[in-house]
């Protein structure tokens, strides 16, 4: 038996529970917090070298037989998952360390990332589809937490809808949970990926399939159901947000690319051919928001959705290329993605503001910044050898060996948006006459923000020229998503 | 024995029932709140009381199975029942709900008077 | 037995649906409030004979937790009738 | 491993540059990065012999070896031609460039990093054999130039200019790479060299059209070609050395490179042929008949340069007939492919060169305006004289090498006319006819650039600066490029055994084995009066007679519309289109309504929910085994059903809690009902907190108001929450029908005692089966309990802040 | 409008230790019948509220000066613990241990790991469900 | 029953939606309580009413209902009275400072241009 795999889960819950004492001390709380993310990030990195070496890692509480008692799992995917999450978290903290506020730090705030850490983590790991919905019940309070946290008026204004979502999702979540379990009976992933295989997924499956879709690009934020992501994520502060941006959506993305790997194998020309529609369109809102908007938020923002797409278009091909693409993509987006939010927030630092006609010449009284966000922006765009490049490589590849050339090509396009979107941040506020400044920077507090966004760009540069370190994780990572048996027969014999 | 035991237990559930839709009765048909209040809370009281009571001696003669948090509840309901609906009423007529116009007599009234008047409110 | 059980939890339901009807109605929130009670009331005494239906003691905890439930609704309730609040934070100031 | 390395000294080189410029503040940073290109010119120069014998040598240093990419430095005679041009032109534009920009005034270091940089795109773009790695420089190389051109990024043209260019070689760059992965599907590899070997095979895949046409669009838009030349002319917002070594010399010939290098792949195709002759002959018609619409020296030479791109495109693409041919109309294309690179190295000189005149002139002068100038010969003289020969070459005339290569064109693009297939034979005629106007306007631009500049009357005192020659430093190189004119037309052989047919067998390597097979002797005479020869005395009549009455028809181009163009176009897409149409599409929906959002999705969620259900044919209803429906259990749920219509419609607060407070309250008899006691224990308590919470927050809470609603929403309201309830009530029934598999909790009940010491099976599951559901939710609780703490006590709301 | 309220909280405290001790029975009753931790917990905190309604949040607090958003603390740390128990008996994290013990008083009697852990959750819900009364109670 | 129970969801499921798409907060707030309801009771009707003892041991009785599902409706009901909690709270938050408590006037979309 081997409980290893749950520590990257619980030690950020442990600490988490030490955090809600002595909130008012802000070095007891910063201190805390940083210890307990390193020793996180610790387990996780041992936990993928013991996934490495061992596959994938099964835990089943209370001693229980299989579908019976709860079965953590992990496997490559998640292992990967779970170390990026932490990763990123403490650079976020890190970075949050000057621009959060005192105030924010008194009520919890670290408390809640801890929490959003044991959430995220835990739906990473979860190989009961009904944990799955308590840890995303986890998460997401947490971020209900963290989104209103200072109670500023665009915070609630904001956080109202941002929950009402969410609740609504969370009951359709609940509701297909049961709509699954009432037709095949279990609640165990592995077990009812066996038991879908066996009656070979009647046309009820491929609706609840649908709904799984429906559910999880709900927060993921794919096509017909993103309009709450852009106006929800404007609110909350910058750390916050590059916290969300890195790591909320990506959740549904995983839980998708789980279901849809793992459950609903077995009737491809309708549900994997709606995610492949639906992941087109989710591209194409996604450029046109990008397009739409001149606040700096935004355009990042929009391209979360962007990349949504590009990585459910990789999982909807089902091939090897294709899922490993859309695996190297997903935790190259959470990277660049947290790294892009931490760097417009110093451009909003600096500048005091986050309308991009405002600003303008920061390129002359801030070059290290016009070259970091410089940097991370071809990065997004996928310009290699940065980090964006392989992931995209194969989700092209897939496509096209799926044959599915034209929509493939859109994808190819679709990099060319998100190319201007980012220029046209870089062109409006590094280039051009000086623009707004704002009066309250201090070199200190710029520095303190600047060194750990730094440090992220520089570990997405290495994620890009070092993939080929990363390959043989990503390929053990493809293959159990490409070959579902791994995963079940690891699970089914209890895997010691 | 056992047929002594169930006419015990209709008789409470029978008459608790009786009580009950009487104050059902009362609740749907009376003309001013108070008076609904009188008869949900006494009526209704008594009622669950006398349905407990059967529910109970019927766990306990013929299930052989003493359960005390029946004889709790009933006393719980005792208590409780009166004194809701008194609070109720008197919230009420603070707030201002005005009695049925048929009212004999407002006690009340005037003490609530004076009390606004020794803390200055008007 | 039996009969006499369904025909006495069909009165009681039948005694909420009135009791429905007033908390419906109205007119004022208080009428509501009582019916209410009232109608908790009414459902102590349809679980108990429905425990009695199916044979079963485990819904007799629900008993107490009604009235219990039942009698801290009303507090609330009249207490917010009365002060619009239902929680002061010092009575004595 | 040397070899590989060498691509990136100039990137190594640029990590100093700051370095430099900021402690060596006395010498100009230009002299450090001088060194840079001369080394690599020397150090190409090693494998001269080597490959002029038609060997090729390769060095590989591997990057992702599981994915077969790899940087790859593949020296043949293309590679090493192009390795050599961009290493020389680089030196001598450096050296220009030391002159041109003033130390103390500009960021030196940025300049020479971004100009490094490229050096190392380019250098990257024409060695590496592996398809991704040539990716990889191909963007670096529009990354930096976008850099570049935007060098002076306070000017708004700069940014526009800049942003034009990358957009439009990036979109290229991207259709390319879907182009490269295609064929690297097709032949399981990333290897140029390998795809070569395998390149019959590969013509009968379905998907090779596709990705011939992604390919070429990369080459097209990365060398200029119709309709993608518009980011030249903006790109001349770049400082001049930039222009004359970018836009003249190296990067829009990537894009050639690029033609010429996967021509063996391509031969096969009738659509690669029409294509690149086409598209090269339009351009270069194009290109050049613009070219005196223009009034900016370095627009016109952005023109020229886009013609003359054109031209050696049409040139590869006439030179690719060479493999459907055999006998002896084969070695009519052999010259065509031998005329391109010719053709290629000679714009590289005298385009070069012009391009350093016209930064002079501009430098000088401060003006590039064309109208401005005027008679400056007297006082530059040597300007004049550069700029006079590198005009002529360009026009085509003896004794400079653009007239030798000019006369090969023309032999070329006679011959299509003799090619009967892909009907050739028919449309060919047109080919020679477009070349010969267009080299009539190459001629009388070449004579406008010149001439409108140096002679004439000039009203040189109304110039910006005081003109006088511009200083020795910065004439040497557009001399030493002016001198290989020259040299150029004398020793034709020489440098066609050295570099050009070893790229020519790059070019077409099926047909050679070795160099010395190309058996092309070049000549200014042929020793007879060729067809060739009368079409160059007919360009230099006409154009002479054109070029001397130009004052009179060069309002001819004002009858051009100026809305329809491709510039228009590009601006439209960029500004009209992404700017303001998608800001104000997305205002149509992203109204920040979350009422409209929520229609939306949910509407969407239930369509495309039930639409699934019946397209899967997987509605069922089946009563089999439903339990009996119960009187008591029907009052219940009318009581229900009232309870929550109450809610929808009530009109007070109160009514509206107290009617969910007994939607609950009926929920949990409901849990009575179907024998649960713990959720009715739960259900009733919660209710009960919740109820009490409701009226707590009550009193921060305003009272009810009637909604007014607008009629359309009012349906679409209704229509959303009706598509809902059906879809929940659709899936309800049929999966309900279609129970498949037993449920796993008989198990918990066997084992409850037993295993778990517990009596009441829903609470063990809780707190022992699955425990680990209750840990987190107890921890959701508690987020909730301290997130709501915070809410209430934290407020950095600022007082007047807008809503 | 001040009013006396001597019926009320003399009532509530009869009532509130009522419920008290039935919220405990309930709590203990858990695991054989309907109830448990939650329950339990739920009804202990509606004990109190009545008692907050009855008087003032000031006077409760004086009586029961408890800080929740610490038993909140104390009750996942106690239920996490109880989970984490077996993970150092190198068995799978949540396994629980329970035995028959004959007490003296009580007879034969279970003792289980899994109260505990049913504490942790009485703990919790307990001071979650207070925390929030009184924060919005204290709210201006 | 379990015909005529997927009915009476997919009426609450009607209902809460309609309710939160209304204007009013508080309206909204009611309509997510209804949802929860409404999901609950799903997930026990979707367990199948089979059985004619709740699911706790005592003598002779084996026919229990399936304990699972009610498990599971526990978790949920009491992680969405944390939820309930939460933004009743909030929506008072949201109304002391934005001084409504219609949602049209929620848009805020002139910050975001």
């Amino acid at each position: 038996m081997n409980n290893f795999l749950l520590f990257p889960i619980i030690i950020p819950f442990f600490f988490a529970m030490i955090l809600m004492f002595g909130r008012n001390n802000i070095a007891y709380q910063r201190i805390t917090t940083l210890f307990g993310l390193v020793l996180s990030i610790i387990c996780a990195a041992g936990l993928v070298s013991k996934v490495y070496e061992d596959g994938p890692q099964i835990v089943t509480f209370g001693n229980w037989p299989v579908p019976f008692g709860i079965t953590m799992v992990s496997d490559m995917v998640s292992a990967l998952l779970v170390l990026t999450t932490l990763i990123l978290a403490l650079f976020i903290v890190w970075y949050g360390f000057a621009s959060i506020g005192k105030e924010r730090e008194k009520f919890f705030y670290y408390s809640g990332i801890m929490f959003i850490l044991t959430g995220v983590n835990g739906a990473f790991t979860t190989g009961d589809i009904f944990n799955l919905f308590v840890f995303f019940e986890v998460l997401l309070m947490s971020s209900y937490l963290l989104i209103v946290l200072g109670g500023e008026k665009a915070q609630l204004r904001e956080s109202i809808k941002y929950i009402l979502v969410n609740v609504i999702s969370s009951a359709l979540f609940v509701i297909t949970v049961a709509y699954l379990y009432s037709v095949v009976g279990t609640l165990n992933m592995a077990d009812i990926s066996l038991k879908i295989a066996e009656i070979d997924q009647p046309g009820i499956l491929t609706v609840i399939a649908v709904l799984f879709l429906l559910v999880f690009g709900m927060k993921a934020a794919i096509f017909p159901i993103y309009f709450w992501l852009p106006s929800a994520y404007s609110a909350p502060p910058i750390p916050v947000l590059a916290l969300f941006g890195a790591l909320l959506t990506k959740v549904g993305v995983y839980s998708i690319t789980r279901t849809y790997t793992l459950f609903f194998t077995h009737d491809l020309s309708f549900t994997h051919e709606l995610l492949l529609i639906l992941s087109i369109l989710t591209i194409v809102a996604g450029c046109i928001g990008a397009l739409a908007h001149f606040d700096v938020k935004q355009i990042i923002i929009y391209n979360i959705v962007i990349a949504v797409g590009v990585i459910l278009f990789g999982v909807a091909q089902m091939n090897e290329a294709g899922l490993e693409g859309a695996v190297l993509y997903l935790i190259h987006d959470m990277i660049i993605k947290a790294a892009l939010f931490m760097l417009i927030g110093i451009v909003i630092y600096v500048t005091g503001t986050t309308n991009l006609r405002k600003m303008g010449g920061l390129m002359k009284t801030y070059p290290a910044l016009g070259w970091f966000y410089l940097i991370a922006a071809f990065g997004l765009v996928g310009v290699p050898p940065l980090s964006g490049f392989i992931g995209k490589l194969l989700i092209v590849r897939g496509g096209f060996e799926a044959a599915n050339t034209w929509t493939t090509i859109l994808v190819l396009a679709s990099s060319i948006i998100v190319l201007l979107s980012a220029m046209r941040i870089f062109i409006y506020a590094f280039w051009g006459e000086q623009g707004q400044l704002s009066s309250k920077v201090q070199k200190n507090k710029y520095n303190r923000l600047f060194i750990p966004t730094a440090l992220l760009v520089v570990l997405s540069i290495f994620y890009g020229i070092g993939t080929e370190w990363l390959m043989p994780f990503m390929g053990d990572a493809a293959k159990v998503l490409v070959d579902p048996s791994i995963y079940t027969n690891a699970v089914m014999k209890g895997g010691n | 024995m056992t047929i002594l035991a169930n006419i015990l237990v209709v008789f409470f559930i029978a008459a608790g029932l009786l009580f009950l839709v009487v104050a059902a009765i009362g609740v749907l048909r009376l003309p001013d709140l108070y008076t609904r209040a009188h008869a949900a809370s006494k009526s209704s009281t008594l009622g669950v009381m006398c349905i407990l009571l059967g529910v109970f001696f019927h766990f306990w003669l013929k299930e052989d199975h003493f359960n005390p948090t029946i004889l709790l509840g009933v006393l719980f309901l005792f208590i409780t029942g009166p004194v809701g609906a008194h609070i109720m009423s008197r919230s009420s007529y603070i707030a201002g709900v005005k009695p049925w116009s048929g009212t004999m007599r407002d006690e009340l009234k005037p003490e609530i008077e004076r009390m606004k008047k020794e803390q200055n409110i008007e | 037995m039996t009969y006499f059980l369904w025909a006495a939890i069909i009165i009681v339901a039948l005694s909420i649906v009135a009791l429905v009807f007033r908390l419906v109605k109205g007119p004022n929130p208080s009428d509501r409030v009582v019916a209410l009670d009232t109608i908790g009331v009414a459902l102590i005494c349809l679980v108990g004979l429905f425990s009695m239906l199916i044979d079963t003691s485990f819904f007799l905890e629900i008993i107490l937790l009604l009235a219990v439930l039942s009698f801290i609704g009303t507090i609330a309730f009249s207490k917010f009738i009365e002060k619009g609040d239902i929680i002061t934070r010092d009575d004595s100031r | 491993m040397f070899q590989v390395l060498c691509i990136f000294i100039p990137l190594l080189a640029a990590l100093f540059m700051p370095f430099f410029f900021k402690k060596v503040s006395t010498i100009h940073t230009g002299w450090f990065v001088l060194v840079v290109p001369i080394f690599l010119v020397s150090y190409y120069a090693l494998f001269i012999p080597t490959v002029s014998k038609g060997d090729s040598v390769i060095a590989q240093l591997d990057w992702i070896p599981s994915l077969g990419i790899s940087f790859v430095s593949y020296l043949d005679g293309l590679s090493l031609l192009f390795s050599l041009l961009i290493s020389g032109i680089g030196a001598l534009v450096v050296l220009y460039s030391i002159f041109y920009l003033d130390r103390t005034k500009e960021q030196l270091h940025n300049f020479y990093i971004y100009l490094l940089m490229f050096m190392c795109a380019m250098l990257g773009v024409v060695q590496s054999d592996n398809m991704m790695t040539l990716y990889l420089f191909w963007e670096l190389t529009s990354i930096s130039s976008f850099l570049l051109i935007g060098y002076w990024n306070n000017r708004d043209k700069s940014r526009f200019g800049a942003l034009k260019s990358m957009m439009i070689t990036v979109a290229g760059g991207m259709m390319m790479l879907g182009g490269f992965v295609l064929l690297s599907i097709m032949g399981d590899t990333f290897s140029i060299r390998e795809l070569i070997s395998q390149a019959p095979e590969l013509s009968t895949n379905d998907l090779f059209v596709v990705a011939l046409v992604l390919i070429l669009l990369g080459a097209f838009t990365k060398s200029a070609q119709f309709p993608f030349y518009i980011w030249l002319p903006d790109a001349m917002e770049a400082p001049t050395p930039v222009s004359a070594y970018l836009h003249s010399a190296t990067m829009v010939k990537a894009g050639l490179y690029l033609v010429a290098r996967f021509t063996p792949i391509f031969a096969v195709s009738e659509i690669w042929i029409w294509l690149v002759t086409g598209i090269g002959l339009l351009t270069l018609f194009w290109g050049s008949f613009f070219a005196l619409k223009q009034r900016d020296l370095k627009g016109i030479l952005a023109f020229s340069t886009v013609s003359q791109l054109g031209l050696i495109m049409s040139l590869l693409g006439v030179g690719a007939i060479a493999f459907h041919v055999d006998g002896a109309q084969e070695t009519i294309f052999k010259y065509a492919a031998f005329a391109a690179i010719f053709h290629l190295i000679n714009h590289a000189t005298f385009k070069g060169s012009l391009f350093m005149i016209a930064g002079i002139v501009d430098h000088e002068t401060g003006t590039r305006d064309i109208r401005k100038l005027g008679g400056l010969m007297s006082i530059m003289p040597v300007s004049f004289t550069v700029a006079l020969i590198g005009s002529f070459s360009m026009a085509g005339l003896p004794p400079f090498n653009g007239f030798l290569s000019k006369e090969m064109f023309l032999t070329a693009v006679l011959s299509i006319t003799e090619f009967d297939l892909f009907n050739f034979s028919t449309w060919g005629v047109l080919f020679p006819i477009i070349a010969w106007i267009a080299s009539v306007f190459t001629f009388i631009y070449s004579f406008y650039f010149v001439f409108h500049t140096f002679t004439g009357k000039g009203k040189i005192d109304q110039l910006p600066h005081k003109p006088h020659e511009a200083p020795m430093g910065m004439l040497v190189s557009p001399v030493i490029l002016a001198g290989l004119v020259v040299a150029l037309f004398f020793i034709p052989n020489m440098i066609a055994d050295t570099f050009i047919k070893p790229a020519v067998m790059a070019v077409q390597p099926f047909l050679y084995s070795s160099p010395d097979q190309i058996d092309i002797h070049v000549a200014a005479w042929h020793g007879h009066i060729t067809t060739e020869l009368k079409m160059t005395a007919g360009i230099i009549v006409l154009g002479l007679a054109l070029f001397l009455t130009l004052s009179r028809w060069q309002k001819i181009y004002s009858l051009f519309p100026s809305k329809l163009t491709l510039n228009n176009l590009y601006d439209f897409i960029i500004y009209d289109l992404f700017d303001r149409w998608a800001g104000r599409l997305s205002g149509l929906y992203m109204t920040g309504s979350i009422r409209r959002y929520l229609s939306y999705m949910l509407g969407s969620i239930s369509i495309i929910v039930i639409a699934t259900l019946f397209m899967q044919d997987a509605f069922r209803m089946n009563f089999d085994g439903a339990s009996p429906i119960r009187i008591y259990q029907v009052i219940l749920i009318i009581v229900l059903v009232i309870g929550t219509i109450t809610t929808v419609f009530a009109k007070s607060r109160i009514t509206s809690i107290v009617a969910l407070g007994l939607v609950g309250y009926t929920v949990s008899l409901f849990f009575i009902m179907f024998n649960a006691p713990d959720l009715a224990l739960t259900q009733l308590v919660i209710e009960t907190i919740s109820v009490a919470l409701f009226l707590l927050a009550f009193y921060h809470l305003p009272k009810l108001k009637k909604e007014k609603e607008r009629t359309q929403f009012r349906f679409g309201r209704a229509f959303v929450s009706i598509a809902v309830g059906a879809m929940v009530t659709l899936v309800a029934l049929s999966a309900h029908s279609q129970k498949l598999i037993p449920s796993i909790s008989e198990y918990y009940k066997e084992t409850v005692y037993s295993l778990a010491g517990g009596g009441n099976i829903v609470n063990v599951i809780l707190v022992d089966y699955r425990g680990f559901d209750t840990l987190f939710e107890i921890a959701v609780l508690s987020i909730a309990g301290i997130a709501i703490f915070g809410m209430i006590k934290l407020r950095l709301s600022k007082k007047g802040e807008k809503l | 409008m001040k009013t006396n309220d001597v019926i009320i909280q003399f009532t509530a405290k009869i009532v509130f230790f009522m419920i008290f001790f039935y919220a405990v029975h309930i709590f203990f009753a858990g695991h054989y019948t309907p109830g448990g931790g939650f329950v339990g917990g739920l009804v202990t905190a509606s004990a109190i509220v009545l008692l907050i309604v009855a008087f003032d949040l000031k006077t409760v607090q004086t009586i029961l000066p408890i800080n929740y958003i610490y038993m909140v603390a104390i009750g996942l740390i106690l239920a996490l613990g109880t989970a984490a128990i077996s993970m150092f008996t190198g068995k799978p994290f949540f396994t629980h241990f329970f035995d028959y013990f004959n007490l003296p008083i009580l007879g034969k009697t279970s003792l289980h790991t899994a109260a505990l852990f049913d504490l942790g959750v009485y703990l919790v819900v307990v001071g979650v469900t207070m925390t929030i009364i009184q924060t919005i109670g204290e709210d201006e | 029953m379990e015909i005529v129970m997927a009915f009476v969801c997919g009426f609450l499921f009607m209902a809460a939606i309609y309710l939160i798409l209304s204007r009013s907060l508080l309206r909204i707030i009611i309509g997510t309580g209804l949802l929860s309801h409404g999901a609950h009771l799903l997930i026990l009707t979707m367990g199948s009413f089979k059985g004619s003892a709740p699911p706790v041991l005592s003598d002779g009785v084996t026919d229990f209902v399936d304990p699972l599902p009610q498990a599971l409706i526990l978790t949920a009901i009491v992680i969405s009275f944390g939820v309930t909690a939460f933004i009743l709270v909030l929506a008072y938050r949201a109304y002391h400072e934005l001084k409504t408590d219609d949602m049209t006037l929620m848009k805020g979309s002139e910050d975001n241009e």
